[in-house]
């Protein structure tokens, strides 16, 4: 399935781009998306931390992604 | 506590208006009101800043907040809360958030604003850029 | 720090402009400002309040709240510190007192701030009478 | 000697205004003033505490009371 990604911050420039579509195999987890994003983008690797989120919650590792979810890579925050 | 406890959330690139944010937490049951204003330093680690960028993933920061506000309404006995961020370019001494808790006593509009700000910056996807003379360098983002 | 620290007191029956407080203590050396809005509840205990009355040893109120922001400045690295109180007759929603307190990072502006606001009112010779419809009550006067 | 005392808030309005004229003896103490100022005022001893400023400085116990001094009577703050 086709998912698109947001990306923001430095992910967004590391990402070349504010939003991706990345074809993923069904039953992904947001542990398998991450580690696709990190091939894909390896100087992703080199952040303090990224996580991801899906439909607006941070997701942990073993949360399914579906078709039509909204994906966000999110870097290190540094609001305030 | 009868009082219903109330909750605002502004996210713009407009100036932020102090007094406003105040105003939307005040109230004659209201004792203190302890408000964080956070600005735009003009040095980080000795270097000049020209300026800052920020960056919000806004719909998700949105349910941050109110999810922070939930908690400190749990922890705390507060009137209301007020959180307002503003976003693209900043300059140096220009407001990027206010914070504005009020309480009939003041110990818990002190903790659950510091709670309020502590955690922000903790969980909200808010991103910054500082901009110096010789380069750019998203804060935070690199070991 | 290299940053000299500045004091800002006033003592005054006219009403107290908050954003005047802010400003006296806000610049580009500053991250965060924390402010103290203390205002006039209209209630004390469930009873209702009809309006309160300050009254100040003027001169010895300044120099304790000067004592006060001494020993602050001894504690955290602050930049700057405001205090305004009004006295007279204030009714319900009226600002009594603002405290603003501005440092480069903001747990010294939370910590100072709320030691300020404390120790006034442990130290400061400022005393409120409550009216109420069936009398008045000098607060903290009595057992 | 005569000492000029101020009194504030509640202090006030129990010795009947902003400013008395007392006379005391000379080598008078906070604490010796303080103790005459009960007995002449006995609804002072109902409050929670009160307390002696001279010159503008809570004054110990044993502060020795000069001729021009200003003396306050100080009862419990509620600023703020």
């Amino acid at each position: 399935m086709q998912i698109k990604i947001l990306a923001f911050g430095i992910a967004r420039e590391i990402c070349g781009g504010s939003t991706l579509h990345l074809e993923v195999p069904d039953h992904s987890t947001a542990g398998t998306l991450k580690q696709m994003l990190t091939e894909q983008y390896p100087r992703l690797a080199g952040l303090n931390s990224f996580l991801l989120a899906v439909n607006e919650e941070f997701a942990a590792p073993d949360a399914r992604i579906n078709s039509g979810d909204e994906v966000a890579i999110i870097p290190p925050v540094s609001g305030g | 506590m009868a009082q219903r406890q109330t909750s605002h959330f502004n996210i713009t690139t407009a100036p932020i208006d102090v007094m406003a944010c105040i105003g939307l937490v005040t109230g004659p049951g209201s004792g203190g009101v302890d408000v964080f204003i956070g600005t735009v330093r003009d040095l980080t680690q000795g270097k000049p800043v020209l300026r800052l960028e920020f960056e919000a993933y806004e719909s998700m920061a949105l349910r941050e907040m109110q999810r922070i506000v939930e908690q400190a309404f749990a922890k705390w006995p507060v009137h209301a809360i007020a959180i307002h961020h503003r976003t693209g370019v900043l300059q140096v001494g220009d407001t990027a958030v206010v914070i504005a808790v009020s309480a009939a006593h003041r110990a818990a509009a002190f903790d659950a604003c510091r709670y309020t700000i502590d955690t922000l910056k903790q969980t909200v996807p808010i991103w910054k850029k500082e901009v110096f003379e010789d380069g750019e360098v998203w804060v935070s983002a690199h070991p």
